[in-house]
């Protein structure tokens, strides 16, 4: 966590107040996203996001043929592991990072294992209650410029929207629970149900009434009292939430908050959608992708 | 050792609960009453402050220490540290950490999320150089249990003398289909469409910590926070009730004391 | 002049040593009494066995879980039995870890008390198949000394408590028909991945808690340390600290002596001996009194 | 001007009067403008202390007498153990603040030019202290990140309870030395002055 | 305050551009001596050797190799390698923004984003009311009074001490605690070393430029900061920014063109960061600099 002299915070929070922040935008405006899918050639589905200048996260998904879970026999698995790359930042040595990486794939944990995407992992089923697919999604923030909720769980999403899976041929045996499987790996199949995958939308409060901002830079995140990260579903439901900070919010701003969070998420996701037509189309149609690369 | 685990034998599948459209509820509680409470402080020797909570089936420990020296770096405001678990019987599956050392992800959650709820109304300020010790010991989750912890935990701090401005309670509602069900039972959350979990300080009106799983609708959602900001009050009322009959008998006995 | 208070911060072993001189105990009791025993069993509902000790301060709340799993291939027709204490942080204050230590003695000492008196052979549902793994988890909560007594005696009486819902193994077809037909069962059903194939387990379990275990002639312990020439039963947190010897009988229920624990350099004079013995039989006796009364 | 009664219990975060009228005593915070209570107890009101002062308002805690310290502040009078002597400085453990025994044991140091008034330059802390004295100490600055920092400067402060090397609490024959009753052989130390 | 909320919220997402889209003619960059590890740096006979570079074997005797990329630096017979990109290092007299990281043993240590934290003695800072005398133990004790952790502060660099350490001292008046006011990072090698590196733009925003890349933006003059003037911080903020991302040199001058130049193209502020933007007003400023 950056940490700001006071004169810093006073100058944010005077600013919130009149509704313009550091970098010249309103309150609930988004830095500029530059988001690219398709960047690991080795993953079935990848997505690189950075907002403004420095966030800057990278997403694979490898898929796994497993068991399902016994509480959810016809359901798939979404697994997250996070890393917080200790390369991006010495906040993220040790600890510190150990910490966040935890907090990070908690709430994606929360947003797919809701019920607005059960339908999502029910087309991860394959034989019911004997073969699932299993998606291990890797995360690696590789550097941390604020909203790293956001920048997450958007680049998450557009790797699942992209990700392709090998088609799964089912071979009856002579018992019900003979059957096997043969994964075929000329043919591919991308994941329809993706489209039902939230985003993350985080607001953060500077402790004055019915003043929040979104996508806060590290600097507006640190003199934050609080904040609140609400998963958005593309029919506009919650599927969790968590808080962050110790200020508190009083119930008017919370519900304004909640709303706009919610108004937000579906700005985005709309956004994102548009802008990935051309990406999962290409994917489609299995046209040669050729990564831009790191350093563009 | 090769063996398969098949979870613990208690939990009973509450299949059917969900199509019973009732005016009651299976305990026949009304849908925005709490569970009868029970609180006390002050029962634990070593601990500086403590607090009992026992709410349904859900019962928790809860012990303050110090403000004790810090280990860590000079801080000019005191630190506070803390530490929920829940015992390997408690009924909730997967909550308790592996015995003995590491916390579960989920109580490391929890931990982190209490420590946000209290620190906003501890003054720590008041506390150079010290921190401040808050554990919580879930014996049985009959639902709830977390937000009964930020209770258990507001109870063990103002027991303790450590000064707060304000006092939190948490409380949850889960969401089944239509209806928002204030306080649920262990089984009524199995079966919820999502939860809703809110830390409320009660003098400022103020949400300190938001939680919500599942799924839910924003009109819902922003319904349910309401509903646990009101049910939060009534347990407040309550705490208030527990912490005064406490004073006076602190005071009382002082006061016999000193003459 | 200095106050009491302030005398038994600073001095504490003199201070100590002030009162027993007197046969007085700083909480007020005679060096021969022991505190006020309170057993509550069963108020756990989550778990199949439970109960909560306090004596005096010190609070110890034991509970069992239990799990069914496949056995050992050493022991295919035992049960297990799994036994760990934990300090929580609430009676220390310090987080995990900080107290590992006593706790892990705690536990192997109750361990080896407690494992050889239960039957793991009645935790058998069918040989080679299915069998009862209880695990035993004690919780010190508070800490006012004792630890030992309070945690053996809250172990037992949780043990006592257990009850197990009756286990019928079935076919698989049969189990299918019972999923659908009784209410409040609960089927259990996996692969076995043992190298045999592809046998699969199936079990229906009751949900009435029925069978309670067997364990007899289960071990009681009694506590003194040992200080100026005098046993002080049931040492309080703070005698504890400045004493460094302390004894700890192993009784029988029936008020027999089973073995001695002696720890600490301070001798054990015959006479001290027998009058520690002797307390330590009426101390079973009480004990005994509340078991019977709990459950 | 209104009266409160002496049994009105408040509890944390309980608005107990306004700002403008009342100053803010032990247990109360000022919150915009508003008094609010931090601790359990009765509300106290105390009379303002001259003219153009407002009256205070303060909580007579549940659990601490009066003004109960919890923590080392600067002024304060603290009984400690010695732990550790060093030629720079002697650790102490923090046993009393105050004349009330803490829960907690905090730690405290003596610095070579805190140990008496004059001659600064000159204290042999070896001199001075010795491990298990019982010394009355003053507290002088929060210190650094692992203890407190103490002063026994005063003629009142210093040793007031030392074992020889025979081990036999030793009689203060003058303040900078000690007589062990058994073997009649004297120790340095600073001792306290008794009043 | 509902006026300036809610009005719909900008979102942009971008594609990234391949870098042989970005790349520049590399004959611009002809004249300027640059080398790589392991390459031969041409010197003439009793030329000395400094950082970056490494005397080793070759076929025809000793030659000269650089250790690492950059610019390669003659200053009489000293041949050295400067790095292009590196973090701040420091030498004396530089103007530096810091933050006070901790406060130990009677001084502040800094984060002046160079390898190591700088340090500044409590006694070379000017104590409040300016007066002069031997700090004592009290003035130890109320370190905080002045600085606090976390807390900005402009400073000179004293002395770079044998042992690697960093010296920093605040006496003199313009020195000290900044308040109210916003800071940039940018890389430190765009900050030249000049004669001065404290100025009010014409717009009335006033930039400290520290050498080690810490930039501090305030208002000019004293008192409330009004929204317009908010704008001006802003927007001068997102010009040292994109200037930052051009590599081009940092001073008032460029500054302000690139303003001036976002202003008459009628950019916003907060569009001032996209790469297109970027460019297109950092045009003016980059012929300024290769015409300089």
């Amino acid at each position: 966590m950056q940490f700001l002299s006071d004169a810093e915070c006073e100058y944010i929070r005077n600013g919130a107040k009149d509704g313009i922040r550091s970098d010249g935008r309103a309150m609930l405006d988004i830095r500029p996203v530059t988001l690219e899918t398709t960047v690991l050639p080795t993953a079935s589905g990848s997505a690189r996001v950075r907002i403004g200048k420095v966030t800057d996260i990278l997403v694979g998904i490898k898929p796994e043929v497993a068991e399902p879970s016994q509480d959810f026999p016809d359901e798939g698995i979404i697994s997250f592991t996070v890393e917080c790359s200790s390369l991006a930042s010495p906040d993220f040595v040790g600890r510190g990072g150990a910490d966040l990486s935890a907090e990070l794939g908690q709430l994606l944990t929360r947003l797919y294992t809701s019920p607005v995407t059960r339908e999502l992992r029910r087309s991860l089923s394959i034989i019911k209650g004997k073969k699932c697919w299993i998606l291990h999604i890797d995360a690696l923030v590789l550097d941390s410029g604020g909203n790293l909720f956001g920048a997450l769980s958007l680049a998450v999403r557009a790797a699942l929207r992209v990700v392709i899976l090998p088609r799964v041929i089912v071979i009856p045996g002579e018992a019900d629970d003979d059957d096997e499987i043969e994964v075929d790996e000329e043919e591919f199949k991308m994941l329809e149900r993706s489209r039902d995958a939230p985003i993350a939308v985080t607001l953060a409060s500077q402790g004055d009434r019915g003043i929040y901002m979104a996508d806060c830079t590290s600097e507006e995140e640190s003199c934050a009292t609080a904040s609140i990260t609400m998963g958005v579903s593309p029919l506009g439901k919650s599927c969790g939430a968590v808080s962050a900070g110790t200020g508190g919010i009083d119930l008017d701003t919370l519900s304004s908050m909640l709303k706009d969070a919610a108004q937000l998420g579906l700005e985005i996701l709309d956004a994102t959608d548009r802008f990935l037509k051309t990406d999962i189309d290409n994917r489609m149609s299995g046209a040669p992708i050729v990564p831009i690369g790191f350093f563009s | 050792m090769g063996a398969i685990t098949y979870g613990p034998l208690v939990r009973i599948d509450g299949e059917g609960a969900k199509t019973k459209e009732r005016d009651v509820r299976e305990d026949g509680r009304r849908w925005d009453e709490l569970r009868p409470i029970y609180m006390r402080v002050g029962m634990l020797s070593t601990a500086t402050g403590s607090g009992y909570f026992e709410g349904g089936g859900t019962k928790i420990f809860c012990a303050v220490h110090g403000p004790r020296p810090s280990a860590s770096n000079y801080t000019i405001d005191g630190t506070m540290h803390c530490d929920v678990r829940w015992a390997q019987f408690s009924g909730r599956e997967g909550a308790a950490g592996r015995q003995g050392d590491s916390m579960s992800e989920e109580e490391r959650e929890l931990s982190s999320s209490l420590q946000r709820t209290l620190a906003s109304a501890v003054r720590l300020e008041n506390y150079p150089k010290c921190r401040i010790d808050v554990s919580a010991f879930v014996l049985e989750d009959g639902g709830g249990g977390f937000a009964a912890v930020t209770t258990a935990a507001s109870l063990a701090l103002a027991d303790a003398g450590v000064e707060m401005t304000d006092i939190m309670a948490g409380s949850t509602v889960a969401v089944i289909g239509k209806q928002l069900v204030v306080d649920p039972s262990a089984r009524e959350e199995a079966i919820a469409d999502g939860t809703v979990r809110v830390g409320f300080a009660s003098q400022r009106a103020k949400v300190t910590d938001l939680m919500q799983n599942g799924e839910v609708d924003l009109e819902q959602f922003r319904e349910a926070i309401k509903v646990c900001c009101t049910a939060s009050a009534q347990v407040c009322g309550l705490m208030k009730e527990c912490l005064v009959k406490k004073a006076k008998k602190w005071l009382k006995k002082r006061g016999r004391s000193e003459m | 002049m200095i106050s009491e208070d302030v005398y038994r911060k600073v001095h504490p072993k003199e201070y100590l040593k002030r009162f027993i001189d007197k046969d007085v105990r700083p909480d007020g009791r005679a060096v021969s009494t022991a505190r006020y025993l309170r057993l509550t069993i069963g108020s756990i509902n989550t778990a199949v066995g439970s109960a909560l000790v306090r004596l005096g301060n010190t609070t110890v709340l034991a509970g069992v879980n239990a799990t069914l799993i496949r056995p050992n291939n050493a022991n295919p027709d035992k049960g297990i039995v799994e036994v760990s204490v934990e300090l929580l942080p609430t009676a220390s204050g310090e987080s995990r870890n900080v107290r590992g230590e006593e706790a892990v003695v705690l536990a192997e000492f109750l361990r080896t008390l407690i494992i050889p008196h239960i039957d793991v052979s009645t935790l058998c549902v069918e040989a080679d198949k299915l069998v009862w793994c209880l695990s035993l988890t004690v919780y010190c909560i508070d800490h006012d000394g004792n630890l030992e007594d309070s945690v053996v005696l809250a172990a037992v009486a949780a043990l006592r408590n257990v009850r197990l819902p009756t286990v019928r193994m079935v076919d698989g077809d049969e189990g299918g028909d019972i999923e659908n037909g009784i209410e409040n069962t609960r089927m259990i059903d996996a692969d076995n991945e043992a190298e045999e194939g592809n046998e699969s387990i199936m079990a229906v379990v009751s949900s009435k808690r029925t069978e309670s275990l067997e364990l007899d002639n289960f071990p009681l312990t009694v506590s003194f340390q040992l200080f100026c020439e005098k046993a002080l039963i049931d040492p309080s947190a703070e005698e504890e600290v400045v004493c460094v010897s302390r004894v700890t009988f192993i009784m029988k229920p029936t008020g027999d002596m089973r073995g001695i624990l002696k720890e600490g350099g301070h001798i054990l004079s015959p006479k001290l001996y027998n009058s520690c013995l002797a307390q330590s039989k009426e101390r079973v006796k009480e004990y005994m009194k509340k078991l019977q009364a709990g459950s | 001007m209104e009266s409160l009664r002496s049994d009105m219990y408040v509890t944390p975060g309980e608005r107990v009067g306004e700002a403008d009228k009342f100053e803010a005593g032990y247990g109360v915070c000022q919150i915009n403008n508003i008094l609010v209570a931090t601790l359990v107890g009765t509300l106290v009101q105390e009379k303002s202390k001259g003219f153009g002062t407002k009256p205070t308002l303060k909580i007579k805690s549940a659990k601490y007498s009066e003004g109960h310290p919890l923590l080392p502040d600067i002024g304060s009078k603290v009984t400690a153990k010695v732990i550790r002597v060093t030629p720079r400085a002697a650790s102490v453990e923090i046993l009393v603040i105050d004349g009330k025994p803490v829960r907690e044991v905090f730690k405290g140091t003596i610095n070579q030019q805190d140990v008496r008034q004059t001659e600064v330059d000159k204290v042999e802390i070896y001199k001075c202290f010795a491990l298990g004295d019982i010394v009355l100490a003053e507290v002088i600055s929060l210190g650094d990140r692992h203890s407190y920092f103490l002063s026994t400067a005063k003629n009142e402060l210093g040793v007031i309870h030392a074992k020889s090397k025979a081990g036999v609490v030793m009689m203060p024959v003058n303040w900078q030395e000690m007589l062990c009753p058994a073997t009649n052989s004297k120790e340095f130390r600073k001792v306290a002055k008794e009043s | 305050m509902e006026a300036h909320k809610h009005s719909s919220a900008s979102f942009t997402i971008l594609r990234p551009k391949r870098l042989s889209d970005n790349a520049e003619p590399v004959s611009r960059l002809s004249h300027v001596p640059i080398t790589s590890p392991g390459s031969v740096i041409p010197t003439e006979d009793h030329s000395v050797r400094a950082r970056g570079t490494l005397l080793s074997c070759g076929e025809s005797g000793n030659v000269l190799t650089a250790t690492r990329a950059g610019v390669i630096s003659r200053v009489n017979k000293l041949v050295m390698v400067m790095p292009l990109r590196s973090r701040y290092i420091p030498e004396t007299g530089d103007v530096v923004v810091g933050r006070v990281v901790e406060i130990a043993n009677k001084r502040y240590k800094m984060d002046v984003n160079a390898t190591k934290h700088a340090f500044l003695l409590l006694t070379a800072i000017n104590l409040p009311g300016g007066v002069h005398r031997r700090r004592n133990q009290e003035d130890e004790l109320n370190m905080r009074q002045y600085f606090k952790e976390g807390d900005l502060v402009s400073a000179e660099v004293q002395e770079r001490r044998k042992d690697g350490s960093v010296a920093l001292h605040t006496r003199s008046l313009r020195y000290g605690k900044l308040s109210a006011g916003q800071l940039v990072t940018v890389q430190s090698e765009l900050v030249k070393r000049a004669k001065k590196h404290f100025h009010e733009l014409p717009c009335g925003v006033h930039t400290i430029l520290g050498n080690n890349g810490f930039i501090f933006l305030s208002q000019t003059r004293k008192g409330a900061i009004s929204l317009e003037m908010r704008r001006r911080i802003a927007r001068v903020a997102n010009s040292i920014l994109a200037l930052d991302s051009e590599f081009i040199a940092i001073g008032p001058d460029t500054i302000m063109d690139v303003y001036q130049t976002s202003l008459a193209n009628g950019v916003e502020v907060k569009d001032m960061c996209t790469p297109d933007v970027v460019k297109s007003i950092c045009v003016g400023a980059r012929s300024m600099r290769e015409a300089a």
